[in-house]
């Protein structure tokens, strides 16, 4: 039985790894009550699904997508990795948003933990 | 010649004056808002041409860079997105003018550039939502706007913005990850990213539980963005901490283009093959919307803050659109469409007019507007009208999308969600009653006695998009059938006949 | 590509992103952070991905830890969790 | 006989201008109050230019505009409608000037939403009546709801505003009850425009055409049948022109008429009687007869006993249309614009006593009749009219009602207008016995109310009597024409 | 950090090199690995580098905030401009072949896809500076 799965399981291990870090950035976002923490959680997710993306590309034997003088070469698909580059563009961005917001709550109420702001906000 | 490239124009150039607006702003702020002004009446009149032109001669294609798809971008407009580009930049034209004389008071003097040009870029996501038939380009736009939208609501004077607007970011990244893994997933399995491509490869693949998986996704991913019941928690925070005219943005234009991604996908990507006969999620997304109507009008009717009710109501509405789409009937779908246009209009109006409250008297919640007709009568008037709207009285514009929704749960015959509709209506007269009943039939409070009696009805910057927006509600309900020519084509070529 | 390498670099990954959510001083997550991009960004160097190995070596691992340590010397480093 | 015309738009445009015109001199009293008169003379005008037309058998139609197929705002002046708009339009001149006299005395606040809701509310009363689809009627009755809200609670009290909610409770929720019907009408048959004999024959089981006839039912609490009823008593903290407004002009009417018109012009009489909805529709209008006027007994506040008396006088033009004989048609059209002659008569002359005398209980009018003899003979007549005693017109209506009874077969009808009569003098005759021949306690000598007031109910109770003398112009004859319209199409 | 000897010395080196290797990364992003974003990010990063070891307001004579405004929005106006100038002369948006250059058409592609490389990494270069700006200084002390 095993011996049956091994095969497909070590051809496909990088999704399954991709889908363990995305759910541990999740869990980051959700549970962490540290506003930094649930960015660096956020950074997680974004990576894993890059890598999700870069793994579903990547072909055993290919090279990379640069032109080379040999037309024999076999690629890997280079479409994915253009899409990646785009959406590592907006996980920077979306990461340098939060922070800035983090930076100005943290200079508004002196505090980045969730529980204390929520705490602050029902006395007001 | 300019005439064949609208399509990108009209992404291109709130790009260009956002960067135009900053270095303007750097040499003298005043120079903002004619610049934004300017553009976004120029993209209004561009998409008005766009949608004459699709009316006429169907769907435009417009290939960036010339490659042809499914290789390179693809930009298409059918009646549609024609249709949701005019609402959109019709709401962006107004806030725009409203914005003028509502933000001074609310932002910082030195931000105001900031805002013109966030709000630039924001147009410029939704506008590239909009027009783009790639899934991917989809995606990059989405998070633009909602980058966007983050920084607008954080503009806000009060410190609860700030909290407000890191939930909102929090809740709009996951969401764009789910919707970036469902693009993954679909381009795994197909290979393109174009919509037309895939929604022609698709049809085969319908069994694979990687296509079913992609679904999902990009259902709870666009659930998350248009806030739909259960996941609708970042959305009365949002609204009620950000500067008036982003509250009207948000609940008018970014929440409308998450309602359109959703239908696209739904629609077009998927096509009603998939979502109505391979797995019942309709049903289960029925419930969903009817659970968001009950819930965001019970939720509603508890509120003491007016920009929060109004908020809470927005959820409500919303669940008339995804109700009206999820029931996938032909009449439903139709009322789902024409309530964007209705919710836009209305929602729009009423937190114009919250945003007037603000200015003028500062009052935010409900009791402190006690006998405020008196002084701000024409504000009060608009309100009424978009309330009697929103609860669906006739000759306005809700009741023409309620109508057709519920004249098609009928023809589907599911009763139950007529009732819905109905018992929700008289739930969204309790709580604007009560509002009405505040504002003309009670004498001023005793706290704010002073600043209801020298209230005056805004400034004309934004009083003007406040009552174009209220006559809106009428002209609509009574000419109906001007969307409604627009809206036919799109919903007999995706579901046949009506 | 060896897979043995790779599975190494992938448990790497995964004990990296682990710690970077769990531990406590905050300056020590961002840094742990950067690792976990690194290592990200030889994995996808070895997926032939070069160019956006490439980015993420700058931009994730670079850019983004100067903006979080910005960041943190601006706020705090401690996290209650 | 369809005759494109825009007559009918034109009189329910007139009071709507009349409304903005007074918001826009809501500043300048007389100016404001002279919009109220000449628009009010205007419709009226306006109104009775249609009878000639529709004498000749040709009924005045205007098609505005289509909103999808089968759904179109549309009105159509036959003479059904005319019954009820002549009512309203007329009665509206005579409220105009009793509302100046009344408000002047009384309620002097918040004047110029006074005369624009009214304004409103008589344009969609007019609407209801005109209306030649459910569509526009619904529209219309929606906009008559609204309007006359604020007019409920123009005080402005705690109490009003109590009254006011319970209004809007009952007829917003049954404005979705006729929504409900208006949708399952258009789906089953693909449109909504009004034909004399029904346009739901063979659209449905019988059943289902049970469900909707209750639907609509509930959809007109408008009419006030028990138990939908509880809005009316409470609404009376409203001041007595508004008073006047919802139980003789426009309000209740409406409903009434709506019933009238879809059990007539949706259902149709043959579908109605074969599944028996008449003899559903008749149990409750005599309950609701006999109910309201035990409950008016109990009453000693004369505006909440002259309500409960409304609801029971409704309930006699649903009795009629129930009966589903010619005689009863006429009885019950018939009553429409009879009722509204007698009862805005007694409502006026209660707002002269609350205006002079601020007593608003029976028990402190002893010789009240001494000290206001015209108000209180005007009062009287239209006592005696509602009893259905002669020379008032009242008793046309129970003579054609009691006819209709019999011609159905139904003798038990019969007996429930003869006691509901008698329940009719046991509350009204208390009234005017004590007014005339209790002595008062104090004697301040004769004081009428202002003309403004007094004209104006002489004028009504007048009317009341010459409807008596001369019945034939201009009301039984339209309703003439509308009951063998009505039945004609029945039995050809 | 600012009296560590070693840092500033070993910055005052690399920036120079950090900043060719930038401008490579740009110039040949079409036709290998990197691109306009991946060099605009390493050219920021001299800049934050610099920010770093010798404190903002050095980096600020360097560059100050309001050149990364005038340089993203020149950067954009590249972008922008080649675009709309492909529309001028016929083709689509970014229809780089329809450019009256008198080279062969592969070429012009070429050409015009590193210009508005170019351009896509002047405004990255700028925009993420002053991101860096916006977050590491007090605005208070700026």
């Amino acid at each position: 039985m095993i011996e049956m799965l091994l095969p497909g399981l070590f051809l496909r291990y990088n999704y399954y790894m991709a889908v363990i870090i995305m759910l541990i950035g999740l869990y980051a976002m959700i549970a962490k009550g540290n506003l930094i923490k649930k960015i660096i959680g956020l950074n997680i997710f974004q990576t894993a699904i890059f890598l999700f993306y870069i793994s579903s590309s990547d072909i055993i034997g290919g090279t990379a997508p640069i032109l080379t003088s040999d037309p024999a070469s076999v690629y890997v698909n280079p479409l994915p990795h253009v899409l990646i580059l785009t959406a590592i563009v907006v996980a920077v961005s979306t990461t340098a948003v939060g922070l800035a917001l983090v930076i100005r709550i943290y200079e508004a109420y002196g505090t980045i933990e969730e529980d204390e702001l929520i705490a602050m906000e029902a006395k007001e | 010649m300019i005439a064949d490239h609208l399509p990108v124009l009209v992404v291109v150039l709130p790009l260009v004056g956002a960067f135009v607006t900053l270095l303007a702003g750097w040499a003298d702020r005043r120079l903002c808002f004619p610049i934004a002004m300017a553009t976004t009446v120029i993209q209004f009149c561009i998409s008005l041409l766009i949608l004459s032109q699709v009316m006429q001669t169907g769907p435009l294609h417009y290939n960036l860079g010339n490659w042809l798809p499914p290789w390179g971008i693809e930009y298409v407009i059918d009646q549609l997105n024609g249709f949701v580009l005019v609402v959109i930049l019709f709401l962006c034209v107004l806030t725009c003018l409203y914005s003028h004389r509502s933000t001074p008071s609310e932002i910082d003097e030195k931000k105001i550039p900031a805002f013109y040009t966030v709000l630039l870029l924001l147009v410029t996501g939704v506008c590239g939502i909009a027009v783009t038939g790639d899934l991917f380009n989809l995606y990059v736009f989405l998070e633009i706007s909602s980058l966007a939208a983050y920084a607008l609501v954080a503009l806000g004077r009060e410190k609860r913005s700030l909290v407000s607007s890191f939930t909102y970011l929090v809740m709009g990244s996951v969401s764009a990850c789910f919707i970036l893994l469902g693009i993954g997933h679909l381009y795994i399995v197909t290979g393109t990213l174009n919509m037309a491509d895939l929604a022609r490869v698709l049809p085969p693949l319908y069994g694979s539980t990687v296509i079913q998986t992609a679904f999902i996704f990009f259902i709870i991913g666009l659930s998350i963005k248009t806030a739909l019941f259960p996941l609708h928690l970042w959305l009365p925070d949002a609204y009620r901490y950000s500067p008036s005219a982003v509250t009207v943005l948000l609940s008018t234009v970014v929440s409308k283009i998450g309602v359109y991604a959703l239908i696209r996908i739904l629609f077009t990507v998927f096509t009603p093959a998939f979502i109505i006969f391979e797995i019942p999620v309709m049903e289960v997304f029925c419930w969903m919307a009817a659970a968001a109507i009950i819930g965001g009008s019970v939720l509603a009717i508890s509120q003491t803050d007016l920009k929060r009710m109004l908020a809470y109501s927005s959820v409500s509405q919303m669940g008339y659109i995804l109700l009206g789409i999820g029931i996938a009937d032909s009449l439903a779908v139709t009322g789902g469409i024409l309530h964007i246009l209705n919710h836009a209009v209305m929602k729009g109006c009423l937190f114009m007019i919250a945003g007037s409250f603000i200015y003028s008297s500062g009052i935010r919640s409900i009791e402190d507007l006690r006998g405020i007709a008196r002084t701000m009568p024409l504000t009060a008037a608009a309100f009424v009208i978009a309330a009697a709207s929103m609860i669906g009285i006739p000759p306005t514009v809700g009741f023409m999308s309620k109508w057709f929704i519920a004249l098609g749960a009928l023809e589907s015959g599911q009763w139950i969600f007529v009732l819905v509709i109905l018992a929700s209506s008289l739930l969204t007269a309790v709580y604007f009653w009560k509002v009405i009943e505040y504002m003309y039939f009670r004498e001023p409070g005793t706290v704010c006695a002073g600043t209801v009696s020298t209230a005056r009805d805004p400034p004309a910057g934004m009083l003007v998009p406040t009552l174009v927006l209220a006559a809106a509600c009428i002209l609509f309900g009574i000419f109906v059938s001007i969307p409604l020519e627009v809206i036919e084509p799109f919903v007999t070529g995706i579901l046949g006949g009506t | 590509m060896i897979w043995e390498f790779n599975f190494a670099l992938f448990l790497f990954l995964v004990i990296c992103a682990i710690a970077a959510i769990s531990v406590r001083n905050l300056l020590s997550a961002v840094v742990i952070l950067g690792v976990y991009s690194l290592i990200m960004a030889v994995l996808w160097a070895e997926m032939q991905a070069v160019d956006v190995s490439f980015t993420e070596a700058a931009v994730g691992a670079g850019i983004t830890t100067i903006l979080f340590v910005a960041a943190l010397s601006r706020t705090t480093r401690g996290s209650k969790d | 006989m369809d005759q494109p015309s825009l007559v009918p738009v034109l009189a329910i445009c007139i009071p709507a201008v009349a409304a903005a015109l007074i918001l826009i001199f809501r500043n300048h009293p007389t100016i404001r109050e002279g919009w109220t008169i000449l628009a009010s003379f205007a419709t009226l005008a306006c109104v009775l230019s249609m009878l000639p037309l529709v004498f000749s058998g040709t009924e005045p139609y205007a098609a505005l505009f289509p909103i999808l197929p089968g759904l179109s705002i549309s009105f159509r002046a036959d003479a059904f409608a005319l019954i009820f708009a002549l009512t309203s339009s007329s009665l509206w001149v005579m409220n105009s000037f009793y509302s100046i006299g009344y408000l002047q005395a009384h309620h002097g606040k918040n004047l110029a939403r006074y005369f624009f809701c009214f304004s409103v509310a008589i344009s969609a009363a007019l609407g209801v009546a005109f209306s030649a689809d459910l569509l526009t009627m619904f529209i219309c009755y929606e906009i008559l709801t609204l309007s006359t809200y604020p007019l409920v609670v123009h005080s402005e009290t705690e109490e009003a505003r109590m009254a006011g909610r319970k209004y809007l409770a009952y007829l917003l929720t049954a404005g979705i009850f006729f929504l409900l019907a208006v949708l399952i009408t258009y789906y089953l048959t693909g449109g909504t425009a009004f034909a004399p004999g029904g346009i739901l024959t063979g659209h449905g089981s019988a059943l289902l055409m049970t469900i909707l006839f209750i639907t609509f039912l509930i959809g007109f609490a408008k009419a006030a049948w028990i138990p939908l009823h509880a809005w009316l008593p409470s609404a009376m903290v409203a001041p007595t022109p508004v008073s006047a407004l919802l139980h003789a002009v426009a309000v209740v009417k409406a409903g009434v008429f709506g019933i009238a018109r879809i059990v007539f012009y949706v259902f149709g009489i043959d579908m109605v009687s074969a599944l028996g909805l008449g003899l559903l529709l008749a149990s409750i209008a005599s309950f609701t007869i006999i109910v309201a006027s035990m409950m008016a007994l109990s009453q000693d506040n004369l505006k909440k006993r002259l309500a409960y008396s409304t609801i029971s006088q409704l309930s006699y033009i649903l009795l009629g249309v129930a009966l589903l004989t010619p005689s009863g048609i006429i009885a019950a059209l018939i009553h429409i614009p009879f009722h509204a002659f007698m009862k805005i008569t007694l409502f006026f002359a209660a707002g002269a006593i609350i205006v002079m005398t601020g007593i608003e209980n029976i028990s402190e009018m002893k010789g009240i009749g001494r000290r206001m003899p015209i108000t209180m003979l005007m009062f009287a007549i239209g006592a005696i009219g509602v009893c259905g005693l002669p020379p008032v017109c009242g008793i046309i209506t129970k003579w054609y009602l009691a006819l209709g009874a019999i011609e159905a077969g139904q003798l038990v009808f019969l007996a429930v207008i003869l006691s509901s009569s008698i329940l009719n003098v046991l509350y009204f005759f208390p009234i005017i016995s004590t007014a005339f021949f209790e002595k008062p306690d104090v004697d301040t000598g004769v004081h009428e109310a202002p003309l403004f007031m007094l004209i104006p109910l002489t004028i009504t109770g007048i009317c009341s009597v010459l409807l008596f003398l001369f019945p034939d112009w201009p009301f039984l004859t339209l309703v003439t024409i509308a009951e063998s319209v009505i039945t004609g199409s029945v039995l050809p | 950090m600012k009296q560590d000897v070693v840092i500033r010395t070993v910055c005052r080196l690399v920036v120079p090199f950090i900043q060719l290797f930038a401008l490579y990364v740009i110039i040949h992003g079409a036709s290998s690995a990197g691109g306009g974003f991946q060099g605009g990010v390493i050219f920021a990063s001299a800049f934050i580098l610099v920010g770093i070891a010798f404190g903002i307001a050095d980096a600020r004579k360097r560059i100050s905030e309001k050149m990364t405004v005038l340089f993203s929005a020149c950067g954009l106006g590249i972008y922008a401009g080649i675009g709309i100038l492909c529309i001028i002369f016929g083709g689509n948006f970014l229809g780089y072949s329809f450019l009256p250059l008198p080279f062969p058409v592969p070429e012009i592609r070429g050409l015009a896809a590193e210009a508005v490389e170019i351009g896509i990494g002047i405004t990255v270069m700028a925009v993420m500076t002053s991101i860096f700006y916006d977050m590491a200084v007090d605005e208070e002390a700026a």
